[in-house]
């Protein structure tokens, strides 16, 4: 074992190890770089601050740990090529609630759509919560404001929906009759129960006009004074 | 806290006046480390002391104690008691078979055991609080560098999910639809309830579809409101809460409050002809 | 200089080499002990993890930082005897009652241990003051309740407790061999008491159970009808 500490006990004479060991503990435990002047002081007397220094820099150098200059002070750091391990990346999948999906649904079919509308094809209040998750998925976006009193913002879905979800184009969203042979509409269906195919035309409609700066930013559902609750 | 001597006969005794101390106040951690204190003033290995004499100098402050009238904790007296019991233990002959009971020496000794573990556990907390510690004399990285996490969320739901919830949704609609169809229709109830409330103290003869004109507005619930409303009169009639009249077929029923027990038992509108001829116009 | 980097540097492969860089890497950068799970999964795959921990500690004994053991984790701490000359990095800690310290000792050697447990070794009732503070202090937690009438709860110490007081494992706790070996942490003279044998083992024993909800919301010692004094 003794042969493997070459680098710092070897060294020299026993003051000039015992200073590289106490510049390395003083280094180590600051919580910011040490000025050369400041080691110089907490060193025991008549040591060489700047070769315990050059001889602490090249034990560390192509180590995993480096000893570096900061401004005018040093510093230990992790080395350059190792920062990747100084980041974790997690991936985490999570599920849509019922809610968001039902929510994000009547967007893909009736884009496009208020959240007064949403709501009231729903039947309940749509949270606020429910379309900040659909626009945070990427899959839905503030398309434009409708023309109607109040002005409110119309919601469509975007290119990373249809990906997503491995549709070709909108109109490649199952119609009334694919839904029932998958199934999904049972029972009696009232006459003029219908199902909308939206168009995939990405530009705004006649009854739409842009969005404004402040939408843009982030805020424009703040401006809709409309109820929150689920 | 070694070789410390009593210390209430210089420092414990009241300043006139006052209000009596509580010797555990003085320093004592209750009246383990009291007994603990005095043992260690034996100046032997705890071990080998003398219970007795432990129990002796221990009534010995607390004698002196109720003699300065200073107020000594509970515990210290439930101590006392047990000490005195433990002397009484250890001086007379063991009685003839004592069940489960503790012998003198067994209670001695487990007197014994807990002075030297309450002393084993302060050494051990001194060498605890000795040791070289964390942050005093051994220290952490100082400028550690964390891990930045960066969480990426994927959101995940497939076209199936999508298209059930869609159509889950719409078909709810779909019956909800039926739900305020419903809501329309006049219940039998309803209708009694109205006519009674309309009808009242009302003395002479009057249309009924006047009592109904102001529910008649809408289309949708003529007919519903005309069946109900002509149904709860008939009922109304049949109790004698209410008399009706009818001149000939098509005409305007009239309503007034009944009387009851009356002497007339049928009212005027209950021929069954007139009956039919109302549903058949409903 | 190139011969002064024995240590890490010429050790066998390029991928111990690789190994042991990054195993300091991420211990150093790290001020909380880091587990040898953590370690194993962040290491090349492959990677001998007890020979790259052994290898390191091995290279920075006598050095002015050291690789410790805490728990079932490691971590670089500056070498003991230089605490003389770090006390400039010291932060002022709050110092524990006599009372606290002994109510820490007797948890530390008799966990699990309950309140009554504490009060019967001191010989006074242990105020829930101690307790708490040695809860705030992160030394200790409460374990889980022990299966007798009342279920009292029961503490232990915490990982911070070793790393605090630089112990790799409870079993290293000091003198508690003779303490053990007196029988003074096991019941062989009382008629009555019964006072466990710390373990290093975190699962509860079969005298204990698991701590209820509320217990883990902090409101557990308040369903203890234990006197409060001191």
């Amino acid at each position: 074992m003794s042969g493997t500490r070459a680098t710092i006990t070897d060294l020299a004479s026993r003051d000039r190890r015992e200073a590289l060991r106490i510049a390395e503990a003083i280094l180590f435990a600051s919580a910011a770089p040490v000025s050369t002047e400041d080691l110089a002081r907490r060193l025991p007397e008549g040591s060489d601050v700047a070769a315990v220094l050059r001889d602490l820099q090249a034990a560390y150098a192509g180590r995993g740990v480096n000893l570096v200059r900061v401004a005018e002070a040093w510093a230990f750091r992790t080395a350059e090529d190792l920062a990747y391990l100084l980041r974790h990346e997690a991936v985490e999948t999570r599920k849509l609630s019922r809610a968001a999906l039902e929510t994000l649904a009547i967007i893909a079919y009736h884009q496009p759509v208020t959240r007064a509308e949403i709501e009231e094809i729903r039947g309940v209040s749509t949270s606020k919560g429910s379309v900040d998750v659909l626009l945070e998925t990427g899959w839905i976006r503030m398309r434009g404001r409708r023309r109607t009193p109040g002005r409110p913002v119309t919601y469509g879905t975007t290119v990373a929906f249809l990906e997503h979800f491995g549709l070709p184009a909108l109109s490649d969203l199952p119609g009334l009759e694919e839904l029932r042979g998958a199934g999904l509409l049972e029972g009696h269906i009232p006459v003029g129960f219908r199902i909308p195919v939206p168009g995939d035309d990405d530009a705004l409609t006649e009854e739409e006009e842009p969005l404004d700066e402040a939408d843009l930013l982030g805020y424009g559902e703040a401006l809709d004074p409309e109820p929150e609750a689920d | 806290m070694t070789g410390r001597d009593l210390p209430f006969e210089e420092d414990a005794r009241p300043p006139a006046g006052e209000p009596a101390l509580i010797v555990d106040v003085e320093g004592f951690e209750g009246p383990l480390d009291l007994l603990l204190t005095l043992a260690r003033n034996q100046k032997v290995d705890l071990a080998r002391i003398s219970i007795l004499a432990l129990v002796e100098q221990y009534m010995a402050f607390v004698e002196e104690a109720r003699k300065l009238r200073l107020e000594l904790a509970a515990d210290y007296l439930v101590m006392a008691a047990w000490l005195a019991f433990l002397k009484s233990r250890l001086l007379l002959p063991p009685p003839e078979k004592a069940g489960d009971e503790p012998s003198g020496e067994e209670m001695a000794g487990m007197l014994a055991f807990r002075l030297r573990r309450l002393e084993a556990m302060r050494e051990a907390a001194a060498r605890l609080v000795n040791r070289d510690r964390l942050g005093r004399d051994v220290f952490a990285r100082g400028a550690p560098e964390p891990v930045a996490v960066s969480a990426d969320v994927r959101w995940q739901a497939s076209l199936y999910d999508l298209l059930a919830a869609y159509a889950t949704q719409r078909q709810r609609q779909m019956v909800t639809r039926v739900h305020v169809a419903r809501r329309t229709v006049w219940s039998l109830a309803d209708a009694r309830e109205i006519l009674t409330r309309l009808v009242g103290r009302l003395a002479d003869w009057v249309p009924l579809e006047e009592f109904l004109s102001p529910y008649l507005a809408d289309p949708q619930t003529l007919a519903t409101v005309r069946a109900s409303a002509f149904t709860a009169s008939l009922e109304l009639a049949r109790e004698g809460r209410l008399e009706l009249r009818q001149s000939g077929a098509f005409a305007p029923l009239y309503l007034r409050s009944g009387t009851p027990r009356a002497a007339d038992p049928v009212g005027e509108g209950r021929g069954n002809g007139k009956d039919s001829d109302k549903e058949g116009k409903a």
